[in-house]
């Protein structure tokens, strides 16, 4: 396209970025209860899920895959903690359990996808299904909610005389670990060009469904990783545990700038999303606006994160003086087998 | 510790102790004004808690106190309930109503909560004991489980198979409830009397609707449901009544007169049963005031008055019963507007 | 044949004094031109000097940053391509646009169906006039089938019924021959002539200067989007018009180096993928240059994806330096020392959202490595490097190749192979859309790897640059392969008798 | 060009109709696996119980799929564009409690059914105006107006709820009622089915549809008014998600502010188990139909057998998975058997 320059100018993830200090800051200045430790940690701890989550769902979308049934895998390890809880297991073995069940989860998902050749979307309605059902049967109606105090403690706790959660230094080690991954590592790269042209990968000697695999691998991976999380923070293991979480993912790393047609996007913007959104809802709960309201305000907000950048774009131009007719370089119809 | 190092469920009993309700009542002391109480059910924009956190606004004006309400807009959203108590704890209510959608979820939050001097009440939907110093209970348990069973028996002529259309598989209330039915069948006089199934409707209407047919295609001998949530027998109803098993079929449970008045007239339901929402509020309301007065503390055996309510004495585990349910039928279904 | 504007006819369409810019690159600077009905044009010029872009100036695709497109000469504004047909105006743009979902008469019709009462869509009549087409351009396509999965060669024969459906007053032709063997293109041109003596005027793109020669008039010449001449073609030679358009003399076309081959660096043996060839057997040594020809469809580009690994192959072996490579993976067969220029440079070679410099990047990704991260720095030497060297003309590394020309996103694929070093090279139509002085350019490049060392396989339909360049030919033919010819047996004639199947030679 | 190569004899019979016939075949296919599919996991069922295929239990059946196969149809329409509209459910929803609310007041059926395709229309508008003229990605703007409208229905709706009781007994009556096992609201659905498929397949506005799916930037250059099209597909699905709110009224006749919500994600199982693919440009809106009616029947069956409700969940996401398995390896030897057939060699 003609306005490379421009759109490197107005690049989304930056904007988010900046979005959120600004909130941040203004919500230090002027929301009453915003600034001190414990609602500071609870932000983080309640976005912490989302968060996790966004890692690999970013690297996935990258590459121009999506998976749906995270919340499920979180849902179902979380499910499969209380009941091995139950049997008197130690909470030492269940965790590494319901890890390698999150990878077991993601490589159906993965094998679905790439032997089959199966749309990751379909694949992923289903077994988001499949998953929370198995995580039905595992635990029923039963609500687990006597972890040890330690882990539970670790989970909700914060580091003392700080607003920092516990569980927040490790997720930090992880996001960089992804971003080296996504933005520095061969692997990463070759997402990139998985998701902007998946034959010309394929053509550059990139082992596409490996890496495809990995990732949906690894996405298992984190999501059951959020489901022990999670049971530990709320102290409560259900089946029906992060119910909706994929969707408020999904919205956060959208509004993060990641482009659902595989190819673009930053790690740094899908964060940044995912704690704007974060800080919007907390700072509107404590302004006491209606869970109706924010649903709008979230909605908007997606609107406009790809609105403002078009507008941005046409008035740069306008101002520019040359109203190129823009013809945006279709891809190529991808002539599969 | 076990043998190989590990914490256990067993490990974990050993070092549980219950948090003990502090402080020591005084029945006298003057009923605080001015005092905020947070309202949290378990969906907002639910027609039930809507009239029922009605019942508690009125009666927190009454005391000269100040109502609000937040709460998230879908009921399984256990995550937003968590945040919104950390809201009210952070906006420093004075006492928090919380209808639970989760019995453990909740529990680190409250006692979060308790720990910044803000008394805790549920309402509708229990947590852990421990998490909160009162329950208001809509009815004991045991008469909604159990008069329920009695009219459905008395319809069908003690004879025939029944199945119950409950909500979530995880509502702590509903499952209660079935316990009882269960326990009240094994009475000799429903000797005749066969629950055939337990479905889950999941208080979504569509849902709930399926598992209504699916019931009559499974069982075609059926002659009753029990459905103990309002959304499930809305649902139920809506379908016996465009139906060929209207009037065939029996059908009650839990329902608001609101929702069922239509099909109390055409036959499709002969009676139900329900509290007043409104007086659950309420009383929660009152509850919340006079804990914060320190009027009561939520020990078993203390008593404090209702206003017009009358006089409550708070049971087992804190637990306060609002009373017996209302029975509707035809003849009386048009005196009530919720 | 007198000139027509000589007997007094109008240009139905002409351009007076066109700009046109794309940000900071200025592709065409006050150009004018002027098409006669009855005449075919030529328009030439290096990649990148515009000729894309004033095409799709005449078809409405682009807006004139100043000047004026002249409609049987009023000024007129096209708001879109849309207008443009109405107006009469046949495009077959340099890259096929096909929709791979439809079937080939629909993609012809598109927009334009036979209608039946009340609007609706007359397939039958649809589906005939599309074979009729076919017939008419002389090859076998079924109507009904869809367009994905068809050859580069086959979706331009597409291109060109789509625009000859028209019966349009002016066909504009931006490389249509770029993929097509001779036969297509004597066909092509058959046509092209029945429509000129109808009346209608022709613009034809090529970089293939004899067939300038061969059905042009008159020619215009581009330098860096700049209009250098417009003049008959009569009394011209190539060399005069290569001068126009490079502004130079050229050097030799077919910088053949003689080599003695070296071991054996490629063999294929007995291979075979079901339905789309069979029993293949040769070998490529180092230093030679090994063309393999063939008629469109010959099952060329199929044997060399399998080679590499894009496809998998159902039965024999590949050895690349005596060592197997295994079924199905380009990942090994790289690491082996094998690389592949694809044919169809936007949907395999290129990512077109991605700069110059990750596209090129993209093959090097396991060697410009540091402690297991992407040495940012290497990269874009070795990028910037092959750009240099085969003179890709951009603006900035670190633009999206989506928007280079044609010829120049031909040369970034051509980098970004031979920045891996190969032992093995195959190119599959290296040339197709690349002007004469880069053509010489990329002749002398594949003769000097060859000298290196380097096996080449050179797939091109292109029969001269397959006579100029190879030491050996091996002929296809539905399939099979039919025939190799040492470079001193091989003219037109063998080449073409084998490619037929008439001859085995 | 100096060569002439000898050209061969005309291919003048292709041998058209046998290859055709056959293409056509496989075409049909797709929808076929799924309806067999289907047919077995009915059969199946009917073994196991046979109260299900009484007249009752064939009138359930296709009052369930109603809704599910009209909004699907609207939505493939939006996916062969290749785009997407997530917020059908929060119109379906939005539209269904404006026409309660006008047969509250006691209005006539037939506007309020014309009010919730209107409604539907003016948010199909929108999220079609936002798409088209923004040239943004869909995804992102429908599930922003997907959160938009849904929480513009609950601030609107509140803690209101329309009941049967609310609404004419006609219209109540007429959303269960029908001619033996065929209801009333399945006529509809068909009705629009089959008038959509007519349209797509015998129209040029319908075939430039698939074209822009296909490709977009081909469309722009065939001269397809690719956003006068993109817009028109919204506002028909935005009109069949508004129908269909109107319709889940008469069937339902209930209808709160969590009306519809998280609908799109059934829609988009059943568009795609249908065999409309996402990156456009192919599929039909019988394979959409039938995978309305395969999903809905999953989750009639299960209870019909008596399966416990604890394993229903887990038992519809295997037999989706499945459904698209089964639908693509049938699709795979096919085009194998075809190309194997149809090979020019060997
Ligand atoms: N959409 C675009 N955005 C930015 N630059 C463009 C765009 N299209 C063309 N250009 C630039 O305009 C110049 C002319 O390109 P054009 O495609 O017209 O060349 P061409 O003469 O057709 O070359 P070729 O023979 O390689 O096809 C090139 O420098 C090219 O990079
Ligand atoms: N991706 C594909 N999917 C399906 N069929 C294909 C594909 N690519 C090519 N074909 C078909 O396979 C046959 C062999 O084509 P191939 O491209 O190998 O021929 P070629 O000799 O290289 O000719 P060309 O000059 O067109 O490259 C042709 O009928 C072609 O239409
Ligand atoms: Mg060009
Ligand atoms: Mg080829």
């Amino acid at each position: 396209m003609a306005d490379t320059s421009l759109t490197r100018a107005v690049r989304w993830d930056t904007v988010v970025g900046a979005l959120l200090v600004v909130v941040l800051l203004l919500s230090f200045g002027f929301v009453d209860g915003f600034g001190n430790a414990l609602n500071l940690s609870f932000l983080i701890g309640n976005t912490l899920p989302i968060a996790l989550i966004a890692l690999p769902m970013t690297l996935l979308v990258v590459s121009g895959e999506i998976d749906l049934s995270v919340a499920s895998t979180a849902g179902l390890s979380g499910a499969v903690m209380g009941a091995l809880w139950n049997q008197g297991m130690t909470i030492e073995t269940i965790i590494p359990i319901c890890l390698l069940l999150g990878v077991v989860c993601g490589l159906v998902n993965g094998l679905l996808v790439t032997r089959l050749g199966l749309p990751s979307l379909a694949v992923t309605i289903g077994t988001m299904a499949a998953y929370r059902g198995i995580a039905q049967i595992v635990l029923g109606s039963d609500a687990v909610t006597d972890f040890p105090s330690q882990y539970l403690d670790f989970a909700a706790g914060r580091i003392d005389g700080t607003f920092v959660p516990y569980a927040f230094l490790p997720f930090l080690v992880l996001l960089a670990v992804a971003v080296v991954a996504l933005h520095a590592m061969p692997f990463g790269r070759s997402l990139f060009a998985i998701g902007a042209s998946e034959e010309a990968a394929r053509f550059a000697g990139i082992r596409v469904k490996r890496q495809k695999l990995i990732l949906f691998t690894l996405t298992g991976l984190m999501s059951s990783l959020t489901g022990v999380f999670w049971a530990l923070h709320y102290a409560s293991a259900r089946y029906d545990n992060a119910t909706g979480l994929e969707l408020s993912v999904v919205a956060a790393v959208l509004l993060g700038g990641i482009d659902f047609d595989g190819g673009k996007g930053t790690l740094g913007g899908a964060i940044a999303g995912v704690f704007l959104l974060g800080a919007l809802q907390n700072v509107m709960s404590l302004q006491d606006v209606s869970a109706q309201s924010q649903i709008v305000v979230t909605g908007v907000l997606l609107v406009l994160s790809v609105l403002g950048p078009r507008v941005a774009r046409q008035i740069s131009l306008a101002r520019a003086g040359r109203g190129a007719a823009p013809a945006p370089p279709s891809k190529a119809p991808a002539p599969t087998p | 510790a076990t043998a190989c190092g590990g914490t256990t469920k067993e490990d974990v009993k050993d070092e549980g102790g219950k948090a003990a309700a502090a402080g020591k009542a005084d029945p006298n002391a003057a009923t605080k004004k001015g005092l905020t109480v947070g309202f949290l059910p378990k969906q907002v924009n639910n027609p039930y808690f809507t009239v029922a956190d009605k019942g508690g606004e009125k009666a927190l004006k009454e005391l000269g106190s100040s109502y609000k309400e937040v709460g998230t807009s879908s009921g399984t959203d256990t995550a937003g309930q968590v945040s919104y108590v950390n809201t009210l704890t952070q906006q420093q209510v004075d006492a928090i109503a919380v209808s639970a959608q989760d019995p453990g979820a909740l529990c680190t939050a409250l006692k979060q909560a308790m720990k910044n001097d803000i008394k805790v009440v549920t309402y509708d939907s229990d947590t852990n004991p421990e998490c909160r110093n009162a329950f208001i209970s809509q009815a004991s348990a045991d008469d909604i489980g159990r008069t329920q069973v009695q009219q459905m028996a008395e319809q069908i002529g003690n004879k025939g198979e029944i199945a119950i259309l409950s909500a979530a598989q995880t509502a702590t209330n509903q499952n209660a409830w079935i316990e009882i039915m269960k326990d009240e069948l094994k009475d000799p006089k429903y000797k005749d009397v066969k629950l055939v199934k337990v479905a889950y409707g999941d208080d979504d209407a569509q849902k709930s609707f399926q598992q209504t047919q699916g019931l009559l295609q499974e069982h075609p001998n059926l002659k009753g449901i029990i459905s103990p949530t309002t959304v499930g027998i809305k649902a139920a109803a809506q379908y016996l009544s465009g139906s060929k098993y209207k009037g065939k079929v029996k059908l009650t449970g839990l329902g608001t007169p609101n929702d069922m008045r239509k099909y109390v007239k055409n036959g499709t339901v002969e009676a139900f049963e329900l509290w007043d929402p409104a007086k659950l509020g309420e009383l929660a309301a009152r509850t919340a005031v006079a804990l914060s007065s320190g009027q009561i503390t939520g020990k078993e055996g203390e008593t404090f008055k209702a206003g017009a309510m009358g006089e409550y004495t708070i049971g087992k585990n804190g637990v306060i019963d609002l009373g017996k349910p209302t029975v509707f039928t035809a003849d009386n279904v048009d005196q009530f507007d919720f | 044949m007198t000139h027509p504007s000589d007997t007094g006819s109008a240009p139905v369409l002409a351009l007076r004094d066109v700009s046109k810019s794309f940000g900071a690159v200025r592709a065409l600077r006050d150009v004018s031109l002027e098409l006669f009905p009855g005449e075919v044009h030529a328009l030439a010029g290096e990649n990148g000097a515009g000729k894309s872009t004033l095409i799709k100036t005449l078809a409405g695709v682009h807006r004139p940053d100043a000047g004026h497109v002249l409609l049987d000469g009023a000024p007129v504004v096209f708001h879109g391509p849309g207008d443009a047909r109405d107006a009469g105006i046949a495009v077959i743009y340099q890259e096929p646009t096909l929709f791979p979902d439809l079937s080939i008469a629909e993609n012809i019709f598109m927009g334009r169906q036979p209608r039946r009462a009340l609007g609706r869509i007359d397939h039958k009549a649809t589906h005939d006039a599309t074979a009729a087409l076919m017939l008419r351009l002389g090859v076998e396509l079924d109507p009904d089938r869809p367009a994905r999965g068809l050859s580069i060669a086959d979706q331009q024969i597409v291109e060109i019924a789509k625009a000859l459906s028209f019966d349009a007053r002016v066909l504009i032709m931006d490389e249509p021959t770029a993929a097509l063997t001779g036969s297509e293109v004597a066909r092509l041109f058959g046509v092209v002539r029945t429509l000129r003596d109808q009346g209608a005027a022709v613009l034809f793109i090529s970089h293939r200067l004899e067939e300038i020669f061969h059905i042009c008039a008159r020619v215009t010449t581009l330098r860096d989007g700049a209009w250098i001449a417009s003049e008959p073609l009569e009394g011209m030679t190539e060399d005069d018009l290569v001068r126009r358009m490079v502004g130079r003399d050229l050097d030799e076309l077919y910088p053949k180096q003689e080599v003695t081959p070296g071991e054996r660096a490629l063999s294929v043996r007995r291979l075979t993928r079901e339905g789309v060839f069979t029993d293949v057997s040769f070998e490529v040594r180092r230093g030679e240059i090994v063309a393999l020809a063939g008629l469109v469809g010959a099952g060329r580009t199929e044997v060399a994806r399998a080679v590499f690994g894009v496809d998998r192959w159902d039965a024999g072996e590949v050895e690349v330096d005596g060592k197997p490579l295994v079924n199905g993976a380009p990942s090994t067969a790289m690491a082996a020392g094998l690389a592949l220029v694809p044919e169809d440079r936007r949907a395999q070679g290129l990512v077109m959202d991605m700069s110059i410099e990750r596209n090129i990047g993209l093959t090097g990704l396991r060697t410009t490595v540091k402690a297991g991260l992407v040495d940012r720095g290497a990269e874009r030497s070795r990028s910037l490097d092959w750009a240099v060297k085969l003179q890709v003309k951009y603006a900035r590394i670190a633009d999206t190749v989506a928007t280079l020309s044609g010829g120049n996103q031909q040369k970034v694929v051509l980098a970004k192979w031979l920045a891996t070093g190969p032992k093995v090279l195959i190119v599959d139509e290296p040339t197709r859309g690349i002007d004469v002085g880069t053509k010489a350019e990329v002749h002398r490049l594949l003769s000097q790897l060859a000298a290196d060392g380097v096996a080449v396989l050179m797939i091109s339909s292109d029969l001269p640059e397959v006579l100029g360049m190879a030491d050996r030919v091996l002929v296809m033919h539905e399939g099979r392969l039919t025939a190799e010819i040492s470079r001193t047996d091989a003219t037109e004639e063998t080449v073409m008798a084998a490619a037929t199947g008439r001859a085995a030679a | 060009m100096t060569v002439t190569a000898p050209e061969k004899a005309p291919a003048a019979d292709v041998p058209k109709a046998g290859a055709t016939r056959l293409v056509d075949r496989i075409f049909k296919m797709r929808e076929l696996a799924i309806l067999l599919v289907f047919l077995v996991m009915i059969g199946i069922t009917q073994a196991g119980n046979s109260e299900f295929l009484s007249e009752q239990g064939i009138k359930d059946l296709l009052l369930n799929a109603t809704i599910l196969v009209l909004v699907a149809t609207g939505q493939s329409l939006v996916v062969i564009t290749r785009n997407v509209d997530l917020s059908v459910g929060s119109t379906l929803g939005i539209s269904a409690f404006a026409a309660g609310t006008y047969l509250q007041g006691g209005g006539n059926p037939v506007v309020a059914v014309l009010l919730a395709v209107l409604t539907g229309v003016g948010f199909g508008l929108l999220n079609g105006a936002l798409v088209s003229l923004g040239q943004v990605p869909a995804l992102v703007v429908t599930l922003g107006t997907l959160y938009i409208i849904r929480g513009i229905d609950s601030i609107w709706v509140g803690s209101r709820q329309i009941t049967a009781a609310d609404l004419p007994g006609g219209f109540v009556d007429f959303g269960s009622g029908g001619i033996s096992a065929v209801p009333w609201l399945a006529m509809i659905a068909l009705a629009v089915l089959v008038a959509t498929a007519y349209y797509l397949k015998h129209f040029g506005s319908g075939r430039e549809l698939y074209a822009l799916g296909s490709n977009p930037e081909a469309a722009r250059l065939a001269g397809i008014p690719v956003r006068k099209r993109i817009l028109a597909a919204y506002t028909f699905c935005g009109a069949l998600a508004g129908l269909a709110g109107a319709l889940y009224l008469a069937r339902f006749g209930n209808v709160d502010s969590g009306t519809g919500n998280g609908y799109e994600l059934t829609v988009v199982s059943a568009v795609v188990v249908g065999g409309v693919v996402f990156t456009g440009g192919s599929g039909s809106v019988y394979g959409a139909a039938l995978g309305a009616l395969l999903l809905t029947s999953i989750n009639s069956v299960l209870p019909a057998l008596g399966v416990s409700s604890v394993w229903v969940l887990a038992i519809n996401g295997i037999l989706l998975i499945l459904a698209i398995a089964v639908d693509r390896i049938v699709a795979l030897r096919v085009a194998n058997a075809l190309k194997k057939r149809n090979a020019r060699h060997g």
